[in-house]
């Protein structure tokens, strides 16, 4: 029966991967959504086979395919597993659904065919990537997604900054393997085997390496800070479909790394908790602060994914120094709520995702100062998006609170520790996760307000139109799971297993719903039901105008300049002259940027420096025969006195 | 058996002296010989596998088949087939764009035919000497093919190859002599003959094994272009016709390399092996190590994949010095999938070569547009090179790099930042080429069936063995493996 | 259960009733310091009576958002003030009064308020709500940090345990809550809209944050707005009191008990009232710039108290 | 089968006067006396191989003396001689990296270096101290062709270079009689076949690509028969 479902699933995906790719150059839009339903379904029948999984905690194990003896492709799904097959094929098939309605507005026939193959092969090298059983399969699915995502960045291949992100974008995704790599040998060095099974016997300092470049490895897939620099461009490069499905789900897959290596395979340290709470906070804060100044609305939603990881990290940091200490029910509170937040940021960062891409395709822009009153043209896509900033804002009873009310729960009770210096980092990072959030409020209220209210402010967004059925039944299938796992968590949980010390919101919803009820009733009772259309008070000015209304950047003004020391920015101006003694002015170019400071600092230094070297080295190569000789004949002497001095 | 090899040779090469009237015919019609050789060389080396028992002795030891050699020579006729193939067309285009005279013709595939001779019976040899000699033979043969194209990069490309890769060779033949003398001052009888060395190995003293080794080693690294005696190799392969660069690059590259696994064999025989391992992986990562920062720049498509060749040669040198069964046997099959990867890549790139009439990767514009058979060989070679799943060199890669993990984790961990710089290489070149369009719209050329089924084949290929393991490969390599006493 | 509907609906009721009270109690008392007579204590009762009664006028570039953001405000406000018991000390039903739902359903209303301000397109309405999340975000980790300091005094995050707690031990001894309900007053000055954060009674673009917001509302719509910040500041108050000075308020429900705690909460609540109107009078509204100086103090005082609790 | 210390003697001077003529390879400016030194050079090695004979008396010798007379001392200079007339050059006077002093320097730092290190091994092999002599000087000479070929500008004389290699290896494989002969032959012909290869094309270098062609096919055609 599970074979069944897994394998059938399996098999559709290719099927779909095979007929869009041999078929690219003539398959039709008619074939097109073939597929898309096609896997529709083996996203929903995937769905299935793990909730089943989830639901009974029960394990399968399956031996797909070996190449040899050593290397096999079998897969064995535990809950954990499970739970991130479910996340994975929830949010494609919605993707799916979406993707019915928006292939069609891009791109050649040849390349939307394209875009499906390798979608679909996409999609089915994560779902494979988590269910492996050893870390042969692990990196090849991991190779398969790194490289199929990239060719969908690399979609609309024109546009100069494009290539720039899918280069950057494969760069780092392949040092990200390359970590991986080191990290799977290293633990294949010591156990002899490619089994994902506990190491033990290893040197502290040893193990300490391979969690390391594990946690780099996995860390760049997921946009930890200091190596987050692809995602923004990633993600703004590519589709938006795409986008929903990478930020969704992809980075989820190295968050799932993670954790199956540090619950399942390494004995974590207490440092590594408080190293992992580190960087989550500072991703999550520095995210969030780099998307308020955004305006670009993917790159905005690209930096909150760096948010989120950030908030899922710090739970798993807390997770880990919980455990440490043996206090374990806070660390199940920990860990469940990284999870939960996991699923989460799934689902509400794929349905902004998508319902962007609907006000892209609408308006033909990414820039949100040329939005505005769009929840007059497209309202449908308006409340989808607003239930998404309100779940991704974290606001009660939507399901971002909760996961992040479980966080905050734990962090409140880490009173009971009793190492005061571990304490008073823990109470800082408390107060700096509010920080984020609250900030991550505003960053909405400035994304939303500028996109949907007001008046247009510029001809495109005043000619929006609403988007077509299909992409709208995607997004709202997940803002309602948005809402029902916001409001019945706890019922979830407990039959899960997990009696939590959460609200039970169900209860609140239900209050909510009264209260508001009577409020109703009070205000038709006793309030004036008359209303009257007229003008926005300007004033005195008559005719409101959209360039009076607030902007993105005034709007996100003040609190740029209360974190400035972090954007620094760097001016360059250069001026003409009338006259050769620089004192009539003709005219001049002023520019201010903001200084990316890990760009600058970290990744382009290091480029540069290897760039110089390669130069120097191959510039050995371009010379004549004399030289060459030279070469040789030098090796040669080298040789020979080596050989006498040592041998 | 052998003798088959000869006659048949000798016959084709007969047969092209035969002049014709018409130049058209007879460009097919040599190649028609080409491919009829390399055919009959085929069919002959798969009888040789299955019918021959190995090892078994030719010509009073002088030559010999053993499974390593019938690997290495079937690896070296398949090469050779496709290439036949795809010179029908090629070849044709050379012709038609005048970067072939006629008259050279004969030449060019006389030495072409002479060159799958001498190679195959490079493999088959058993003697040292002898195979010393036949590796000159190939460098010869190899220089007159590169010359036959009318420019002087070529003629310079070619001394550069012929003194660069000989001067080297004359220091192994010092080595030769010491050994020589070594084995005849252990056993009374000096040999140079594999079999023997391989028994009489524990007699001798490893110190002067290892003398030896070093003087040997000098001349086979350049022929297998590990640094620093790999400077003629992208030159060479960057002026040779495509289909030559092809011959270099994947099959006269494995010759080196098959020398030096040879020696290795013998050397782990002896004492003296950690040392000579030592030896091997410390060339083998610096020839890496400069291959992968000679790539990052590079603006001419088949120099990049020429100094990517550098770079395995480097990765088997590495593979080979790690002397653990495992490794060899990752290593044989390394070779197997780097020949017929970079054989893909140079025949896209011979395509693209005479679409733009350049190398430079600025100059190809619409490369979809107008090649899109060649672009999309372009990539899948690319990431098939790098070793991008799905693709052969992924597997050999992952356990080579296993097994170095072993040996020691710093020098896996360099392999790796190297293995990453030389995926940006071809990521930034790949990314910077694929989109540019022009406004000048170039014509399409007809790319004749013979030049596009070898690239199809070969991808089907690839991907085959880069996801599924034949039990009869394997059985082969183990054969080999133990064969050569690991 | 049944217990706890009767203490939502007398709590709720009662808190609806009294918070216009301290809001037109504080104006009387600025008035005073400010040498006038000030208007009446039920003066905020006739305006809401009065706004119920007009008509209700909409902008034409308004949305949807304008017209449920008044009941989004009402229903978490009074929402949350199922949180903040006042008349007795009830069982907590289903995590009932935990904090961070508190405080969240506090920012929910904040938060569709600044998208009502948005969403007119008028330059106030943006400048306000602008300046309201700059606020509210710098302000955020002030009072986690300040509830931290709460939960680490009292060993819980559930504000009923809270109270109960510090009815039971005498807590006024303790310096830490002093140092806490420091920063709990500096919180309510600035939830509540007050000089030196905001100004509630001008309307020039220059002061106001709140107001802004609520400018292109009117009628009954902005009786809700008024309203519901009332019971918002009210709510604060509460907080304030019963961890600082929680005497009278029963654990017990019962006719006398509650109607003591309901008395001296009135009186407890006047005074602070009264000295936050005092407060308001003594300074005077300071740049948006300079706030988070102004935060910083709080969050100081927050954080001393957490490093006292460690110390001891 | 004469054992005369005569003769080891005589083996020792031709060493010598063999390494003068390499040092002459290295610094003399005009074309024609190069090829004469060479061929100077080759008669000595025969010489070598003539006495070798003598000593040890194995056919083998007298052989390789007939070829390295032949070969070396005729058909190459000869050859080389053509290609010199046609391309009408007369001297090669340009130097890189090393002027002919400092090649002298470093071709004795060789001498001493070789022997320094083949010195550790050698006498393990044989105590006939000539044979370590013939080793040495015969690698130190084929570093001095190296040298050659990477100071001098003009393809002919790096060709020289290559022969003075060739020859210093020559030398050492003198004294490793037993290698069959067959091989010997062989790797005399290959060598010489290379070099024509080589000459050839160098005349390509300095000729027009169509002349250098037509030589091409006519020296490829005799070698193929």
């Amino acid at each position: 029966m599970m074979n069944l479902l897994f394998v059938c699933g399996l098999c559709v995906f290719f099927g779909v991967t095979l007929l869009q790719a041999v078929f690219a150059a003539r398959a039709s839009a008619a074939v097109r959504r073939f597929s898309l339903w096609a896997m529709l379904c083996a996203n929903l029948l995937l769905l299935a086979f793990s909730l089943t999984i989830v639901l009974r905690n029960s394990t399968f194990y399956l031996n797909l395919y070996q190449i040899s003896a050593a290397m096999r492709f079998s897969f064995s799904v535990d809950r954990l597993a499970a739970y991130f097959i479910m996340i994975i094929s929830l949010v494609s098939a919605t993707v799916c659904l979406y993707s019915l309605g928006y292939v069609e507005h891009h791109g050649s026939n040849t390349g939307k065919n394209f875009l499906l193959a390798m979608m679909s092969l996409f999609i089915v090298s994560m779902l494979l990537l988590v269910a492996s059983d050893n870390t042969f399969s692990l990196l090849f699915f991991w190779e398969i997604m790194s490289i199929t995502s990239f060719l969908m960045v690399m979609f609309d291949r024109d546009q100069a900054d494009t290539r720039k992100s899918g280069l950057f974008y494969f760069v780092m995704t392949q040092m990200s393997t390359a970590f991986l790599m080191f990290g799977f040998i290293a633990i294949y060095h010591v156990s002899g085997s490619f089994d994902i099974a506990p190491v033990t016997g290893i040197s502290e300092t040893f193990k300490a390496f391979i969690f390391l470049s594990l946690f780099i490895g996995f860390g760049i897939k997921a946009g930890v800070m200091p190596f987050h620099k692809w995602l923004p461009y990633a993600h703004s490069a590519s589709p938006s479909n795409i986008s929903a499905l990478m930020s969704g789900v992809m980075i989820k897959v190295a968050i799932y790394g993670l954790i199956r290596y540090l619950l399942f395979v390494l004995t974590p340290d207490r440092w590594w908790g408080v190293m992992i709470l580190v960087f989550g906070t500072f991703s999550a804060l520095l995210g969030v602060i780099y998307a308020l100044k955004e305006h670009d609305i993917k790159k905005l939603l690209a930096y909150h994914s760096i948010e989120n990881i950030g908030i899922i990290l710090i739970g798993i940091g807390l997770y880990l120094i919980f455990q440490s200490y043996g206090f374990s029910d806070l660390a199940t509170l920990a860990l469940i709520g990284s999870l939960f937040h996991t699923l989460n940021h799934a689902l509400f960062k794929s349905l902004l995702f998508l319902t962007t891409g609907s006000v892209v395709n609408a308006t033909g822009t990414r820039n949100i100062e040329k939005m505005g009153g769009l929840i007059k043209v497209m309202p449908y896509t308006g409340i989808l998006f607003l239930i998404g900033s309100v779940s991704i804002a974290a606001l009660p009873p939507f399901n971002g609170f909760v996961s992040e009310l479980m966080i905050f729960q734990a962090f409140l009770q880490s009173f009971i520790i009793s190492n005061p210096f571990l304490k008073i980092i823990l109470f800082l990072g408390l107060s700096l996760f509010a920080l984020t959030s609250a900030l991550a409020a505003a960053c909405f209220v400035k994304a939303f307000g500028v996109i949907f209210l007001a008046t247009p402010r510029s001809e495109e967004a005043r000619k929006a139109k609403e988007v077509s059925w299909y992409m709208i039944a995607g997004p709202a299938i997940i803002a309602v799971l948005c809402i029902l796992l916001g409001i019945f968590s706890f019922q979830l949980f407990s039959s899960l297993g997990f009696t939590l010390p959460i609200t039970n919101m169900a209860f609140i919803g239900l209050a909510l719903l009264v209260i508001l009820g009577l409020v109703w009733l009070i205000m038709r009772l006793v309030g004036n039901r008359t209303t009257r259309r007229s003008e926005t008070w300007g004033c005195g000015i008559i005719s409101q105008h959209s360039n009076m209304e607030y902007t993105a950047s005034g709007f996100s003004e003040p609190i740029l300049t209360i974190f400035r020391p972090i954007y620094r920015t760097r001016k360059n101006v250069d001026r003409n002259f009338h006259d050769p003694g620089r004192s009539i002015f003709k005219d001049g170019i002023a520019e201010i940027h903001t200084f990316k400071l890990f760009e600058e600092r970290i990744y382009l230094p290091v480029a540069h420096f290897i760039e110089k070297l390669s130069g120097v080295v191959s510039n050995l190569h371009d010379v004549d025969l004399d030289t060459y000789i030279l070469y040789s004949f030098a090796a040669v002497v080298i040789l020979i006195i080596a050989v006498g001095w040592f041998i | 058996m052998l003798w088959a090899y000869v006659i048949s040779g000798l016959g084709i090469m007969g047969f092209m002296l035969m002049r014709f009237s018409r130049s058209e015919k007879r460009a097919d019609y040599l190649n028609t010989l080409a491919i009829i050789h390399s055919a009959i060389y085929l069919i002959l080396s798969v009888i040789a596998l299955i019918k021959i028992q190995q090892p078994s002795y030719f010509f009073s030891r002088y030559l010999m088949i053993d499974r390593l050699s019938v690997y290495e020579v079937l690896i070296s006729c398949v090469i050779f087939l496709l290439s036949s193939f795809y010179a029908r067309g090629y070849v044709r285009r050379l012709v038609h764009s005048g970067e072939i005279e006629v008259r050279e013709l004969t030449l060019f595939y006389a030495a072409y035919n002479l060159l799958l001779l001498v190679i195959v019976f490079a493999f088959y040899c058993n003697n040292l000497a002898f195979f010393w000699i036949l590796l000159e033979l190939t460098t010869i043969l190899s220089a007159v093919l590169i010359v036959t194209l009318n420019a002087k990069e070529n003629i310079v490309a070619a001394l550069k190859y012929v003194f660069t890769a000989s001067t080297a060779m004359l220091f192994s033949i010092i080595g030769l002599i010491i050994l020589f003398a070594l084995t005849r001052h252990a056993t009374g009888t000096g040999t140079l003959n594999w079999d023997t060395l391989m028994q009489q190995a524990g007699t001798l003293s490893p110190r002067l094994f290892t003398f030896a080794f070093i003087f040997i080693f000098i001349g086979f690294a350049a022929k297998a272009g590990i640094v620093p005696f790999h400077t003629w190799l992208p030159q060479a392969h960057a002026k040779a016709p495509s289909v030559i660069s092809v011959l270099l690059s994947a099959v006269l590259l494995n010759i080196g390399i098959y020398g030096v696994l040879r020696l290795y064999a013998v050397a782990h025989k002896t004492t003296a092996w950690h040392t000579v391992s030592l030896i091997l992986i410390g060339f083998g990562v610096l020839t890496i190590i400069i291959a992968a920062l000679s790539m990052l720049p590079r603006g001419n498509v088949k120099k990049l994949i020429a100094f990517s060749s550098i770079e395995h040669m480097g990765f088997l040198l590495v593979g080979i010095g790690l002397g653990t069964p495992l490794a060899l046997f990752w290593v044989l099959f390394h070779t197997l999938a780097h020949a017929l990867v970079k054989t893909q890549l140079f025949f896209s790139a011979g395509i693209l070569h005479q679409q733009y009439h350049s190398n430079q990767f600025e100059d190809m514009k619409d490369v979809f547009a107008l090649q899109p058979l060649a672009a999309w060989g372009l990539i899948i070679g690319s990431m098939a090179i790098i070793g991008v799943p799905l693709f052969p060199v992924f597997l050999s890669k992952l356990n080579i790099l296993t097994q170095l993990a072993d040996y020691s984790l710093p020098v896996m961990f360099v392999l790796l930042v190297c293995f990453l710089i030389v995926a940006a290489a071809f990521a930034a070149i790949l990314i910077r080429t694929i989109p540019q369009s022009s406004e000048s719209k170039l014509e399409p050329y007809h790319v004749s069936l013979s030049m596009q089924l070898p690239i199809v084949i070969l991808f089907a290929g690839i991907v085959l063995i880069g996801v599924y393991f034949p039990a009869g490969l394997h059985d082969m390599l183990m054969g080999i493996v133990r064969s050569l006493g690991f | 259960m049944l217990s706890f509907l009767i203490y939502a609906l007398v709590n709720t009721v009662f808190v609806i009733l009294i918070s216009p009270l301290f809001v037109s109690l504080i104006k009387k008392v600025k008035a005073y310091m400010q040498g006038r007579e000030g208007p009446p204590l039920l003066q905020t009762y006739y305006l809401l009576g009065k706004l119920l009664k007009k008509e209700t006028v909409y902008s034409g570039n308004t949305s949807l958002i304008i017209r449920i953001t008044p009941y989004v405000n009402v229903v978490c406000v009074i929402a949350a003030s199922l949180f903040v018991p006042v008349i007795y000390i009830p069982m907590s039903v289903g995590g009932i009064g935990n904090i961070i739902l508190f405080l969240y359903l506090l920012v929910c209303a904040k938060f569709f308020m600044a998208l009502a301000g948005l969403d007119a397109g008028s330059t106030f309405g943006g400048m306000g709500s602008s300046r309201e999340m700059t606020v509210s975000a710098v302000i955020e980790p002030v009072i986690i940090i300040v509830f931290a300091a709460l939960s680490l005094l009292l060993k819980t995050t559930n504000l009923y345990q809270m109270f109960a707690i510090s009815l039971k031990s005498s807590l006024f001894i303790n310096p830490s809550t002093l140092l806490i309900s420091l920063s709990l007053f500096i919180i309510l000055i600035v939830e509540s809209a007050r000089i030196p954060v905001d100004n509630p009674e001008t309307h020039l673009e220059l002061t106001m944050i709140h107001e802004a917001m609520l400018l292109e509302y009117s009628g009954p719509d902005l009786a809700m707005m008024e309203i519901s910040h009332a019971i918002k500041q009210t709510l604060l108050m509460a907080v304030l009191i019963n961890v600082l000075i929680p005497w009278g308020l029963t654990a017990t429900p019962g006719v006398l008990s509650v109607s003591i705690s309901v008395i001296t909460f009135i009186a407890k609540g006047a005074v602070l009232a009264i000295v936050v109107g005092v407060f308001e009078s003594l300074f005077a509204k300071s740049r948006l710039f300079r706030l988070p100086n102004l935060f910083m103090l709080a969050f100081f005082f927050s954080f001393s108290t957490i490093l006292f609790e460690l110390l001891r | 089968m004469i054992n005369l210390p005569v003769l080891d003697d005589i083996t020792k001077i031709l060493f010598v006067l063999v390494l003068a003529t390499a040092v002459l390879i290295i610094t003399v400016r005009t074309l024609s006396s190069l090829f004469n030194i060479y061929s100077v050079q080759s008669w000595f090695i025969a010489a070598v191989a003539f006495v070798m004979y003598l000593k040890t008396g194995s056919i083998v010798l007298l052989l390789l003396t007939i070829l390295t007379i032949a070969g070396k001392a005729f058909l190459v200079p000869y050859v080389m001689r053509r290609i010199q007339k046609s391309m009408n050059m007369k001297r090669d006077v340009e130097f890189r990296y090393l002027t002919p002093i400092g090649s002298i320097l470093v071709g004795t730092a060789m001498i001493f270096i070789v022997y320094w290190s083949f010195s550790k091994f050698l006498p393990e092999l044989s105590s006939d101290d000539l044979f370590i002599f013939g080793a040495v000087i015969g690698v130190s000479l084929a570093l001095m062709g190296m040298m050659v070929i990477f100071t001098r500008k003009r393809m002919i004389t790096k060709i020289l270079g290559y022969l003075t290699m060739e020859n210093g290896v020559l030398l050492f494989s003198l004294f490793i009689a037993e290698l069959p002969f067959i091989i010997e032959l062989l790797i005399v012909i290959d060598l010489v076949m290379l070099i024509v290869l080589a000459t050839v094309l160098a005349f390509g270098i300095d000729s027009s690509i169509d002349e250098f062609h037509t030589k091409l096919n006519s020296f490829t055609l005799w070698f193929k028969e």
